[in-house]
């Protein structure tokens, strides 16, 4: 069950990346029937392969489909705010040179591994902090914080509202 | 059978008739000999130099032409310090034969 | 001298720049760090020559699997360069 | 008869998907893939002296691949635009020496390689080689030479390394990959800049084209420089000892076939793709003066040699000497004196297949007498000749042949040689007759001590599949040496003549008209 | 040694920017009727809107094949050195 | 215009790569030597094919009545590329097999092989 | 929608000069990496943002492509980009590179 | 047309940028430093490759940019994983 | 390597597999073919390969050295299928059946259904690339024992 579950999803995932390559293609609506044929049996094959990768412990939790919405609003919405805002802060700092750096440590509390990667993606393309190591088991996160403000910080001081959406999209 | 060369011919078939004659001649010579040889005596030992062989002697390959080797050391000394085993020199003297294939073709 | 030729003199200096770090750096490491910048610039001079065919195989060959077979091979042997 | 019209492309197309299909069976089972073995070898000899006995009856064979029919070689544009085999008088005789060449190896190596582990890859690469070099030999295109050039590069390094266990033949193999790949790289460059010149890469298409520009010559000085190398020319010889001293006996052999294949490219480039531009005898001069170099410093060199494989790939280095020798000869006079610049041609292309036979024979006992004992140095060796008594002979039987003592084969070549080299120039021939004498020397040398004297150790006879294959290059050398008139006359004399006037039947079959 | 291998050099590199100095104008290239007849018929002929790979599959496949057969001669080779030994 | 300036540079690349296989000792650096060489090459085709102007030989999506860069060198290069890394990789097998037997990489040590 | 184009096309490139500038101004492997990661990937956004909306101005078949070809080059660097940056700095603190005049590092006290 | 040359301006700058990187490539005192201007050059490739592909109004040409951003990764990757020690 | 990368990889395999795939059929139609589609999906063999460690990937060699003689096996007998005429004769062009779609003249949209052999050769050569170089990598990394993860 699981296994047809893997191939059916992974299948499907590369069939969506195959036809967004293929848009615009011709006669059924936005593709040609060749290119669907094409497509299905590929990414069947995809499926075939690569099943076992894409699908791990709980799987399921990322068919429900209002977890894309909440991850596009998010991509879209804080994070890109929070992105802009690095950006401006590391102009300053590229300006000023006005550096703090150090090794920090902080649980969030998250257990999945999508919510942890999630989370430490954004960490990395956010204010002034680079994820540098994650504990396997713990789950703690080593953020590399360019203006160490505390020396045991909250998760909120040094991501803000992240990990609260990393729960809410992935686990 | 022959093999024409422009000046004349060489025909190996002639040159075994020859061979066989001279073969012929020399067992002719051979046969008038006196027959002193008895097996299994003093004649059937090795020699080395007027002395008795030692059991299991042998003349190695690296043993024979030392006086030619001799003779030849400097050419010699020289060839082998010419094949260093180093790549950087195969790879030196490969540009060196390309340099000289493309200075003789271009210059000429 | 185009906008075009800009680019391309630019990206042909760079790629020359990357293969003599190649030769000249002695950590091995490094020295492949500068082949790959080296080679994915190529790809990209590739691509100015409009020969998108051979970027890509470029790219794909010299960016993943060239590295990854030197980075292979050094962990298998040594890093620095004998002096 | 149209198995006959393909015949050329079977020759090349059969062995490349015996390779492709070996492990397959291998994995199948064992005795299937050797099965597929001889079926492949044996059908791949059967093409090559298919399209050999077409082409010395009826002519240049051409074969277009991709066309709508084998002899459509031009497009509508009045131009060839297609990959084309062309197979004259030279190609075949260079496919029969291969063709010979592979034979030996394949059986030699049937029972041989049963006790060593990793057959399967050793025998798909053998397959490879062979395909290489006839791909070599009966392309048509510049590029698809460079290409089977780097194919037999590659297998044939793979090869020397199959050792694993010892530290020299890896060693080897990086030497020899390294010099290989940097000419096949000026090879490529050359063939760059006759495209960039002549926009095509058909080699008879760019022979009525070139001019003898300074672009030109360029090219032809680093296709000449990349392809000495790859023949073993002094000063770029040294990966040869190398490479032949530790590649296993039947690899050694199929080594030494494709530096004649390269030879050939030599040749073609020289002849064929050069002959309408090429007036001045500097070109011949210097192929002429390098072969006399390789002579003399090989041969001086095999002197000295300790390690029985090594020496013997010293003899094959001096051999490449004769060779350049006599075909140089033949450049330097063909276009005053046609008379024996001919015999001169005769003599270096009779001397390439005496010297694969020979030069084969000498390495497949080597590998007799290293399986045997396990070593192949000469000071610990002796007395072989009590166990080995049909390898002893066949060794000796080729160290005289080596050396050019009639009536064996050798002799007859040489002595073409002799003869035209002597009207040349007579230091000419006083070296190369040096060269024969120590060559006898040597090899007399290494055949006392490594055959006679009394017994030293227990050697592991030969088995029956080696001594078949020592049989067959046995039967050649005799073969050649007792009718030497009737090979000349039959196969070298059409082969020189290709060379020679048939640059223009050759431009005729390709372009038409 | 060390003179000969920059002599040497320095001839090389000599005949390698008289390669480029004497090589026709970049962009203009001088004869080029094989590929004018590829871009001309590659689409009729061959059926593939891609030149390059008409060039690569149809008309100059035997160059791929020899490729594939390097291909697969590394992998070979690779496999044949790397492999494990009794010994 | 900038000339010949693509063939100066790859003229400059299979320099450089002769350069580093005269006088560097260390075997991978050798292999890079030649992985340079072989850039160089691919360089030098690719640039021999191309026309002021054109766009690639790709008839999809082309602009109408462009023209078109030469395809065969890119054909070429596309072999000679793949040609190179099987080199490469063998090379670098081989450079390992080396270390794990001599443990070392220096070029001047590993010379059994002489004489 | 040129000014659009023009505008996005200007912060791309002001924000990939500021990682490049990054890149050479900061002290430490870490500082850099800072810079280099969200400043190209910044840029870059904007960069191929302007592209997309070139193409969908185009429109047709050709321009769609283009802009959704573009997109997915956009969400395999975003996808890639942190990541590897991730992998690096953990390479560069296991490979014994310290921060540099780090205030705290509590990665050292684990060990 | 204007649209199409602000693109090819665009991606001189990057190029620009990417002497800058090379600096650092050149000067890093350490081989992670070099992997960080490595990483910092791929990004910039890939938005050149996605700029000139519109400045040359080829829609087929981004497909290059695809792969080499796919690919950069895994090179990158692999100079991580070996600085990551395990190196023995 | 980190959960990070594992996660990441785990994603951005089937991408890059979806997208090796689509370089491989396109190869008639837009940049790619065999070589570079097989190169992309090498480069996914050895992201497995840098995040997962050899010792997954250990058991497959022998299917990957397998797929690749099967590749160069379909190679050559599509290049046989033109013996007919001559050896590497497109024979499926313009032919009407599968990939026979006669092409338009000049710049079109591209249309996956034409090319002849070109796209089957496209698939053989695709499949004996990427075995090929991934095994080499798998190879290399595998060499000298030890799971180095």
């Amino acid at each position: 069950m699981r296994k047809v579950a893997a191939w059916i999803v992974t299948a499907a995932f590369a069939l969506v990346v195959y036809l967004l390559l293929v848009l615009w293609s011709g006669s059924i609506g936005l593709w040609s029937s060749s290119e669907l044929i094409a497509g299905g049996v590929l990414s069947a094959l995809v499926g075939l392969v690569a099943g076992r990768l894409l699908w791990e412990r709980g799987g399921w939790r990322m068919l429900q489909p209002h977890r894309w919405l909440l991850f596009l609003f998010y991509l879209i919405g804080p994070f890109f705010l929070a992105m802009a805002r690095a950006n401006l802060d590391v102009a300053y700092r590229v300006i000023t040179g006005r550096v703090r750096p150090g090794i920090v440590r902080f649980n969030p509390g998250l257990r999945t591994d999508l919510a942890r990667t999630v989370l430490a993606n954004s960490i990395t393309l956010t204010p002034g902090t680079l994820t540098v190591d994650v504990d396997d088991e713990s789950g703690e996160f080593y953020v590399h914080w360019i203006n160490v403000k505390r020396e045991e910080p909250r998760p909120e001081d040094v991501c803000g509202p992240f990990p609260t959406w990393a729960r809410r999209i992935a686990e | 059978m022959r093999l024409v060369t422009g000046q004349g011919y060489w025909s190996p078939l002639v040159w075994l008739a020859l061979a066989a004659g001279v073969a012929l001649l020399a067992w002719a010579f051979w046969s008038r000999g006196r027959r002193t040889y008895k097996a299994g005596t003093e004649q059937d030992q090795p020699f080395l130099s007027g002395e008795r062989a030692p059991e299991g002697a042998h003349v190695g390959a690296p043993h024979l032409y030392w006086g030619f080797a001799q003779a030849l050391q400097p050419v010699m000394d020289w060839l082998r310090a010419f094949h260093s085993g180093f790549l950087g020199d195969y790879v030196t003297w490969m540009v060196v034969l390309l340099a000289v294939a493309l200075l003789v073709v271009v210059l000429t | 001298m185009t906008l075009w030729g800009v680019l391309q003199v630019i990206t042909l200096v760079l790629v020359v720049v990357g293969a003599a770090l190649a030769v000249w750096l002695r950590d091995l490491l490094a020295a492949v760090i500068a082949l790959a910048a080296s080679s994915l610039l190529l790809s990209l001079e590739f691509y100015l020559l409009q020969a998108p065919d051979v970027a890509i195989a470029e790219a794909g060959i010299g960016a993943a699997l060239t590295t990854a077979i030197y980075i292979l091979a050094i962990r298998k042997t040594r890093r620095k360069e004998e002096e | 008869m149209t198995i006959g019209v393909h015949a050329p492309i079977l020759a090349i197309a059969v062995p490349l998907l015996g390779a492709f299909a070996l492990p397959v069976f291998a994995k199948v089972h064992r005795s299937l893939r050797d099965l597929w073995a001889i079926a492949v070898g044996a059908f791949t000899c059967a093409m090559v002296i298919t399209v050999a006995v077409q082409t010395f009856t009826s002519g240049i064979q051409v074969y277009t691949l991709g066309a709508a029919a084998p002899t459509d070689t031009i497009a509508s544009g009045g131009f060839p635009i297609r990959i084309m085999l062309v197979v004259d008088g030279m190609s075949a005789f260079m496919g029969l020496i291969s063709a010979l060449v592979g034979l030996a190896s394949l059986v030699y190596a049937f029972h041989f390689l049963k006790e060593e582990q990793g057959k399967t890859l050793a025998m798909t690469l053998f397959f490879l080689l062979w395909a290489g070099m006839l791909g070599m030999e009966y392309t048509g295109d510049m590029f698809n030479f460079f290409v089977f050039l780097e194919v037999t590069s590659i297998a044939a390094c793979s090869l020397v390394g199959y050792r694993t266990w010892e530290s020299r033949p890896a060693e080897a193999a990086f030497k020899t990959m390294a010099l290989y790949t940097v000419g096949g790289l000026l090879v490529l460059l050359a063939i760059g800049i006759l495209y960039g010149e002549y926009g095509a890469l058909n080699i008879a298409y760019l022979s009525s084209k070139i001019t003898g520009s300074q672009l030109d010559k360029i090219a032809l000085g680093l296709l000449l420089g990349g392809l000495l190398m790859k023949v073993g020319a002094v000063p770029a010889h040294m990966w040869a000892p190398d490479a032949y001293g530790e590649a296993p006996a039947q690899a050694a052999i199929m080594l030494v076939a494709n530096t004649q294949a390269s030879l050939y490219g030599l040749w073609r480039v020289l002849f064929t793709l050069f002959g309408g531009a090429l007036s001045a005898p500097a070109v011949g001069w210097l192929v002429t003066s390098l072969g006399v170099l390789t002579l003399l410093v090989a041969v001086l060199m095999a002197v000295v040699q300790t390690d029985l494989g090594r020496l013997i790939a010293y003899g094959a280095v001096s051999q490449i000497g004769y060779m350049l020798l006599g075909v140089g000869v033949g450049l330097t006079v063909l276009p005053s004196r046609p008379d024996w610049g001919l015999v001169a041609m005769k003599g270096g292309i009779f001397h390439m297949v005496n010297d694969a036979a020979t030069i084969g024979l000498l390495f497949l006992a080597a590998g007799v007498v290293k399986r045997a004992v396990g070593t192949r140095d000469l000071r610990a060796l002796g007395g072989l000749g009590h166990d080995l008594k049909w390898t002893s002979g066949f060794f000796f039987l080729g160290a005289l042949a080596l050396a050019g003592i009639p009536p064996l084969n050798g002799f007859a070549s040489k002595f073409l040689i002799y003869e035209s080299s002597f009207r040349l120039s007579p230091i000419l021939t006083a070296i190369a007759v040096l060269g024969s004498i120590l060559l006898l020397a040597v090899f007399a040398r290494a055949f006392q001590g490594a055959f006679l004297g009394p017994r030293l150790r227990e050697a592991k006879p030969a088995s029956p599949s080696m001594l078949v294959a020592m049989g067959v290059l046995a039967a050649v050398i005799l073969a050649m040496g007792l009718v030497p008139g009737f090979f000349v006359e039959h196969m070298v004399t059409p082969a020189a003549e290709a060379l020679w006037r048939g640059r223009d039947l050759y431009l005729a079959a390709v372009l038409g008209g | 040694m060390k003179w000969i291998k920059v002599g040497a050099f320095l001839v090389m590199v000599g005949f390698l920017v008289g390669v480029a100095a004497w090589m026709h104008p970049f962009g203009v290239p001088w004869a080029s009727e094989m590929d004018d007849y590829f871009i001309a018929n590659a689409q009729v002929e061959a059926g593939a809107n891609n030149v390059v790979t008409s060039v690569v599959f149809d008309y100059r496949g035997f160059d791929t094949l020899g490729e594939a057969t390097v291909l697969l001669c590394a992998v070979v080779g690779v496999a044949l050195v790397l492999r494990r030994t009794r010994r | 215009m900038i000339g010949n300036f693509p063939f100066v540079v790859c003229m400059i690349l299979i320099a450089l790569g002769l350069w580093t296989l005269l006088t560097r000792r260390n075997l991978i650096k050798l292999t890079i030597g030649i992985s340079l060489i072989e850039s160089g090459v691919n360089l030098f085709l690719v640039t021999l094919g191309y026309v002021r102007g054109g766009v690639a030989p790709i008839y999809t999506y082309a602009p109408p009545g462009a023209k078109m860069v030469l395809p065969t060198p890119q054909a070429l290069t596309l072999t000679s590329i793949v040609i190179g890394l099987a080199t490469t990789a063998l090379m670098l097998a081989f450079a390992v097999v080396i270390y794990r037997h001599r443990g070392t990489l220096d070029a001047r040590k590993i010379r059994e092989l002489r004489g | 929608m040129n000014v659009l184009i023009y505008v996005f096309l200007a912060i791309g490139a002001v924000f990939n000069g500021l990682g490049a500038i990054a890149l050479i101004r900061f002290p430490d492997v870490y500082t850099r990496i800072h810079g280099a990661t969200k400043c190209t990937t910044f840029g870059s956004i904007f960069s191929i943002l302007a592209v997309v909306i070139y193409g969908f101005a185009r429109g047709g078949g050709q321009g769609g492509t283009l802009a959704v070809h573009a997109l997915i080059a956009l969400l395999f660097l975003l996808l890639t980009n942190p990541t590897g940056s991730h992998a690096l700095a953990r390479g560069a603190y296991r490979g014994g590179i310290k921060p540099f005049r780090a205030v705290v590092d509590r990665l050292e006290e684990k060990r | 047309m204007i649209a199409e040359l602000s693109f090819g301006v665009a991606a001189a700058v990057l190029l620009a940028f990417m002497c800058v990187s090379m600096l650092r490539l050149a000067i890093g005192p350490t081989a992670a430093d070099r992997a960080v201007a490595l990483d910092t050059i791929n990004t910039l490739v890939v938005t050149t490759m996605v700029l000139l592909g519109a400045a040359f109004g080829q829609v087929i040409y981004v497909d290059v940019a695809i792969v080499y951003a796919l690919l950069s990764f895994v090179g990158t990757l692999y100079i991580a994983r070996y600085l990551e020690g395990g190196l023995k | 390597m980190s959960v990070v990368v594992r996660t990441i990889a785990r994603i951005i395999v089937p991408m890059i597999l979806a997208f090796g795939a689509y370089v491989i059929m396109h190869g008639h139609l837009t940049p790619g073919g065999g070589f570079q589609g097989g190169a992309v999906i090498a480069s996914a063999i050895a992201l497995l390969l840098v995040v997962f460690g050899s010792g997954r990937l250990a058991g497959h060699k022998n299917l990957l050295s397998l797929l690749e003689d099967l590749g160069a096996i379909a190679f050559v007998a599509l290049a046989f299928l033109g013996i007919g005429c001559t050896f590497f004769r497109n024979v499926l062009a313009g032919s009407g059946g599968l990939f026979g779609m006669p092409v338009p003249p000049g710049p079109n949209p591209g249309f996956l259904n034409t090319g002849g052999t070109l796209p089957l050769m496209n698939w053989a050569v695709g499949l004996k690339v990427a075995a090929g170089l991934g095994s080499v990598v798998l190879l290399l990394g595998l060499f000298g024992g030890g799971d180095d993860r």
